[in-house]
């Protein structure tokens, strides 16, 4: 009983906690500079995909490494309705995002969830990588290695060309993208605690099993993959107006490995993990790739140190300490 | 449905032949289940126990031949269907979900009775119908205190209850059980068979299929015993006559032993 | 005819250095079922180590002609240098675990490798001039090809016929095909993984860093070399069958002619058409055309 | 985070400084570094963007490395207006960190002026961020326009490179100066837009001067391809008279050796229009004489006449063992041009000019640089001369270079304005 109560008070400390720090963020304008509040905007750009992501990779156990494929089907989706359509109104770029996602993302899925593990990673890294070539040799759609141009959205139907590109960024765009993550992050937590997210753990953990207890393992794959796709298209959408661009590298199979980075550093057995994995990662890029041009040996040498000192990545080692202090106490 | 016996049927085999390359490991296997049967499906080593439930749960396609469940053909059908038709297994093997507690493993189980599966966003922990089904089942098999222990931290004789417990969560109308006591000491395995029959009722199991090797155990609570040897069937009666049955006895249990109930019973005879 | 010969010879060359990465990367997933992603960068370090030493040598008056010994025993010291440093001081942390670990293991050593690269030999391109022409050009039906790519396609196929020996003839060829079937079945012979996961993973890393000095030659380093070739060597793999060393030889040979038919037939669709025949071969026979056999 | 880094780069620009003070305190008589008066007293902040990995690297690094040595000459002699020159380097990567890290650099540490950018991609991407930024970005290579579109025509902070077909048009009119009786030509050029635009343009031109010339065949190996081999039995195939690419990077001598391996330029002749960026990289063992080399707007060799360039080559062979390449010469004119408006603004202001001031000033400016004399358009379009000739083996190098050199001016090769339509420019000349 007495475990009972401890995860009971866990969790009454967690909800005020995930509040503040939310809240924190929801400030950050407020007394940072522009740049870091735009660091944030790509934070919860990113922070919407590897929640997303999570549901696939944590969840449901499937390692993608082409996930940045529908990341830039949301990207792009932002950029021919801004660019090509005239049809500016973000809302509705969202929409078509996750449409867009998710009809793509059922047909692939359709044929990646037949297979696990290392042959799913291969079989979503090739599509990614399809993808990649198909936005580079369809030029005159895509815009090829130049990509597209991703003109200022309208949000809820305004128009706000009026306001300097930063201050809008850093403003009003600010708080749109928040209140998307914090909305998009409760329907995950509803999602993960649902039924249905109960049946992906239990496929994660033994398939078999699972299959056994009348869970059609496919069929959930195949939930998840769309679910992770709509994810990450929302999050490609948010990202591209802060870019103004999008080009074709960001479906190259080593952005898919960064958004596994960001599940890995953060922890992908927590439900928080990939979205301090996320921040811990911009900050960190900003900082490291200022210092040294060998930014890249750096963040190798962190991923090879987290695989194999902490696979639990940070929300695992914070996990421990605060069991280890529990049971000192 | 119903058989000459006044009895319906559930379950039945017929000609079933699997082979793998060379080896026949079922070679023309029939017979029917009936309502409200315990049958026990005993053999030595290799006779095609595990076999024989894996086509039955329509894991494993047999090559020829065919398996009906209520009226239906199931050969190849996969466990999940089956399972929602009405069918359960457990597993000779430890099978269980690692990291799950004893309640969440019992849950997915009535979840997927439930059909609430693809509930994407209603509350696990708040739906009373999934908490109580999960821990109704728990309370049968005694694991209500051990509920929210990992099932990687049980031990190894509650890993098989709660890997059986699953098996009944999902209400099935027939349960196959492949050695539900093996690896569990002897002094245990009355109880579990106790348990096994008496959750049975209490969730309204018609049958039970089950494999076993403890003869004592097979003798006192099966209705029905089918000797298995070599993929054939060399016996189908009730566990008195089988007891009696020198050539069905030996077989499964091995000479020495086989020697040694009837050797005393020869003297007793003389 | 020409074209024909033409094409068929380029296709041919390029399987032969594909080959040797794609063996490399099968070797290690057959008996380690790690996916080697660093594959590739090993091929790059082949390449520019390759040109150092020779380049050192042609320096100090060593006959241009035989230039070839030393870049053979470069690429080999360089893999059984790298090799075991990496496995025994990354690999062999991660065995147990998941194999999603291992990839991403791997993942990380791309970045780390690159910078090295970077690091040592700059950003501009090495090469060694124009020392493969002192072998000439062959004139094959009408049809020009360098000596030594013929050179190339010789010391990959002598390559391909050890493995097959070392595979089917030695003690530690049968230890591979044991424990690529099934590992336990390795320490239940009582055989000491640690040293044959050392052995093969270096293997591993010695038929990428040859591959790479090969064709370096021919060519010149790069620093995207590596990255190029990991996802050629990857359509390798997923058409001839993860860790099927027959499927590497396939699917390099597949992929090499393809592309120069692609190249010569219809250029757009180079890269396209080889995404979509890996997306085929997975949806098909997702175990590759010889998934079934073993190493 | 940010003011570590900040006292970070002062450090390490501190040393250099300390280090360029000692090498000019040797020489010449010191300057004094003292800023002049109305001119803030701290350092002016230049950021600068290479591509340091990748294709882009070998430019990237020749950039990077002529803008520090230009800050060190630079602020040896007391730097500008007396302020000193502090360099900030963020690597070119995406389009997405190249936006990221162009807003770092305006915003956090507030850059004056930044330079670089190689990839045509990013330069879409941060060209109207500079506008909005209100931040003077100054490309190497970076083109915001095409010669067939144009994408921004009004900048006021964003100063762009030269056209990416100028290189394409130059190489067409060399083609039909020195090859008149070529009758069939075969493309092989990367399958992106540079290449694409390249071999469009190229076709354009050399059909208005040769109209019987015919394009048998076109190959696109994608960016970064690293083996031809199988290119080049397709341009056997191809049979024609004459090869042109635009190949410009670590790919050059790759291609080159392979064709002159499988006995291509028997047959053929060549040319390579932007072949000069790795020039050093074609050893005279596998570059046969004769063909058409483009060396973009620089040319390492070009005069003895113009002590810039000597001093400079000479500097950067001594200290990198490399010869210099195109890059360089951006990469110095883009600082050199910034200098001297600053300079020209502040003689008529008596303070320090605004971003905006300094590039009102840089519009239509001439200023020495490398390769001769440079300057922006009143578009503010880069103008500079071009470098192309025949390949040749008289000369000390174990490279090629080039004899019959041409000059192509901006007038010959250039669009006049950049709203101008190319293909009408083009079909408006005299033939």
């Amino acid at each position: 009983m007495k475990n009972r109560q401890e995860i009971a008070r866990l969790k009454s400390l967690k909800l005020p906690l995930v509040i503040v720090i939310g809240l924190v963020l929801l400030c950050v304008p407020l007394f940072a500079g522009q740049f870091f509040s735009y660091l944030m905007l790509t934070f919860f750009a990113y922070a919407i995909t590897v929640i997303g992501f999570n549901l696939l990779f944590g969840y449901a156990g499937l390692l993608s490494f082409g996930h940045a494929l529908f990341m830039a089907v949301g990207a792009y989706t932002a950029a021919f309705l801004t660019s090509t359509f005239a049809l500016p109104y973000m809302e509705l770029i969202l929409v078509a995002a996750v449409i867009v996602s998710a009809i793509l993302a059922a047909l692939i899925g359709a044929l990646c969830v037949r297979y696990i593990k290392i042959y799913f990673a291969m079989l979503t890294l090739a599509f990614g990588m399809l993808f990649y070539t198909f936005l580079l040799k369809f030029y005159y759609l895509t815009g090829g290695d130049e990509g597209m141009r991703v003109l200022r959205p309208y949000l809820l139907g305004i128009d706000f060309s009026g306001t300097p590109k930063m201050q809008f960024l850093a403003g009003t765009y600010y708080i749109y993208a928040f209140v998307i993550l914090a909305i998009l992050t409760f329907v995950m937590w509803k999602i993960v605690s649902s039924p249905f997210g109960l049946c992906l753990k239990a496929i994660r953990d033994n398939p078999e099993k699972a299959e056994y207890l009348g869970v059609s393992v496919k069929k959930y794959r195949w939930y998840a993959f769309v679910i992770s796709a709509a994810y990450a298209a929302v999050g490609g959408a948010l990202l591209a107006p802060a870019v103004g661009q999008v080009d074709p590298g960001l479906t190259y199979w080593t952005q898919s490995g960064t958004l596994v980075f960001m599940s890995l550093l953060g922890g992908f057995d927590y439900f928080f993990g990939p979205l301090i994995g996320g921040i811990v990662y911009i900050l960190l890029q900003n900082s490291v790739m200022s210092l040294t041009s060998y930014w890249r040996f750096i963040f190798g040498a962190i991923l090879v140190f987290v695989v194999i000192v902490a696979p639990g990545g940070i929300a695992g080692v914070i996990g421990s300490l605060v069991k280890r202090r529990e049971r000192r106490d | 449905m119903t058989n000459e016996e006044g009895k319906t049927a559930i379950l039945s085999a017929t000609d079933v032949r699997k082979w793998y390359g060379g080896f026949h490991a079922l070679d023309g296997v029939s017979f029917t289940i009936n309502e409200g049967e315990f049958v026990s499906i005993i053999g030595p080593n290799g006779a095609g126990k595990t076999t024989l439930i894996n086509v039955l749960t329509g894991l494993v396609a047999p090559n020829t031949g065919t398996v009906v469940f209520k009226g239906r053909d199931i050969s190849g059908i996969g466990p999940e269907k089956l399972s929602r038709m009405g069918m359960a297994r457990s597993f000779q093997l430890v099978n269980v979900f690692p990291n799950f507690s004893v309640l969440e493993f019992l849950m997915v189980a009535v979840v997927s009775r439930l059909g609430k599966g693809t509930r994407l966003f209603s509350s696990l922990l708040r739906d009373k119908q999934i908490t109580d089904g999960a821990m109704e089942v728990a309370h049968l098999f005694g694991l209500d205190a051990k509920k929210d222990m990992l099932a990687k931290n049980l031990p190894q004789g509650d890993k098989k209850m709660l890997d059986v417990a699953s098996a009944f969560a999902l209400h099935p109308e027939v349960i196959l059980l492949d050695e539900p006591t093996s690896g569990v000491s002897t002094s245990d395995k009355n109880k579990i068979m106790e348990t096994l029959v008496s959750a049975s009722k209490q969730i309204g199991i018609k049958s039970i299929l089950q494999v076993e090797h403890d003869m004592d155990l097979v003798f006192s609570y099966s209705d029905r015993v089918i000797a298995l040897q070599a993929g054939k069937i060399l016996a189908d009666s009730t566990p008195a006559l089988i007891e009696q049955d020198e050539e069905v006895v030996c077989t499964v249990m091995g000479k020495k032993e086989c020697f040694k109930i009837f050797s005393s019973l020869q003297n007793k005879e003389r | 005819m020409e074209t024909i010969l033409n094409i068929l010879f380029s296709g041919v060359f390029h399987a032969s250095t594909l080959f040797l990465v794609a063996a490399g990367l099968q070797v290690v997933f057959g008996v380690q079922k790690v996916f080697n992603l660093a594959c590739g960068t090993f091929y790059g370090l082949g390449a520019y180590f390759g040109i150092t030493v020779v380049k050192c040598l042609v320096e100090h008056n060593f006959p241009k002609a035989l230039f070839i010994v030393p870049l053979i025993a470069a690429g080999l010291a360089l893999g059984l240098v790298v090799g075991p440093i990496i496995e025994r001081g990354l690999m062999k942390f991660v065995y147990d675990r998941d194999e999603t670990f291992q990839l991403l293991l791997t993942f990380g050593l791309v970045m780390m490798l690159e910078d090295v690269i970077k690091f040592i030999w700059g950003t501009s391109p090495q090469s060694m001039g124009g020392i493969d022409m002192v072998y000439g050009q062959l004139n094959v039906l009408g049809a020009t090809v360098p000596v030594y790519n013929l050179v190339v396609i010789l010391c990959s196929l002598i390559i391909a016929g050890l493995i097959s020996w070392l595979l089917m003839n030695t003690r530690f060829g049968r230890i591979i095909r044991a424990t690529a079937d099934k590992r336990e079945m390795g320490e239940a012979l009582g055989i000491n993984m640690k040293v044959v996961y050392l052995k093969v993973f270096t293997l591993g890393t010695v038929l990428g860093t040859l591959g790479g000095a090969l064709v370096v030659p021919a060519g010149a380093a790069v620093s995207e070399m590596g990255m190029d070739l990991i996802v050629l060597a990857f359509a390798v793999v997923v058409i001839g069958g993860l860790g099927s060393m027959k499927g590497a030889f396939v699917g390099a040979l597949i992929v090499g002619v393809l592309k120069s038919l692609a190249i010569s037939t219809y250029p757009e669709m180079e890269m396209l058409t080889i995404y979509i025949i890996v997306i085929a071969v997975l949806v098909i026979k997702p175990q590759g055309l010889f998934g079934g056999s073993r190493v | 985070m940010g003011k570590t880094r900040r006292e970070f780069v002062k450090l390490v620009g501190g040393a250099a400084v300390g280090a360029g003070m000692l090498l000019a305190g040797r020489g010449k008589a010191q300057a004094q570094a003292k800023p002049a008066k109305g001119v803030p007293s701290g350092p002016v902040r230049i950021g600068a963007m290479p591509g340091l990995s990748g294709v882009i690297a070998v430019p990237g690094t020749a950039a990077w490395r002529t803008t520090q040595m230009w800050a060190e000459e630079v602020n040896a002699a007391g730097g500008i207006l007396g302020r000193k020159v502090e360099l900030s380097m963020e690597e070119e990567t995406t389009a997405k960190d190249c936006v990221e890290r162009f807003r770092k650099l305006t915003l956090e540490t507030k850059c004056d002026v930044i330079v670089g950018l190689m990839s045509t991609g990013n330069g879409l991407a941060v060209g109207p961020l500079a506008e909005e930024l209100g931040q003077l970005w100054l490309a190497w290579d970076a083109t915001t326009q095409k010669g067939v579109v144009e994408t921004m025509p009004r900048t006021k902070f964003s100063f762009r490179s030269t056209d990416n077909e100028a290189e394409a048009i130059g190489g067409a009119i060399l083609t039909a100066k020195f090859f008149p009786n070529i009758k069939t030509v075969v493309g092989i050029n990367n399958d992106y837009s540079y290449g694409r635009d390249c071999w469009d343009a190229y076709q354009a031109v050399l059909k208005h001067f040769n109209p019987n010339v015919k394009f048998v065949d076109a190959l696109w190996p994608k960016l970064g391809e690293t083996d031809f081999t199988s290119h080049i039995a397709a341009l056997k195939k191809a049979n024609a008279d004459l090869i042109m690419t635009s190949f410009w990077s670590g790919d050059v001598p790759i291609l080159m050796k392979q064709a002159t391996a499988a006995g291509l330029f028997k047959r053929s002749k060549a040319c390579f229009t932007t072949g000069g960026g790795a020039h050093y990289t074609l050893k005279k063992e596998f570059t046969p004489e004769g063909i058409i080399l483009g060396y973009n707007s620089f040319y390492f060799k070009w005069t003895d006449t113009w002590p810039l360039l000597t001093k400079f080559v000479n500097a950067y062979y001594a200290k990198y063992k490399e010869y210099p390449v195109y890059e360089t010469d951006h990469a110095y004119f883009v600082l050199q041009a910034y200098k001297e408006a600053v300079e020209k603004c502040y003689s008529i202001l008596g303070r320090w000019p605004t971003k905006e001031e300094v590039g009102k000033v840089l519009s239509g400016i001439q200023v020495p640089s490398l390769s001769g004399f440079r300057g922006y358009r009143e578009d503010n379009l880069m103008s500079c001369n071009f470098f192309m000739g025949l390949t040749s083996h008289k000369n000390p190098y174990d490279f090629v270079t080039i004899n019959q050199m041409e000059v192509l001016t901006p007038v010959q090769i250039m669009k006049p304005f950049a709203g101008a339509k190319l293909y009408d420019w083009i079909k408006g000349w005299k033939s």
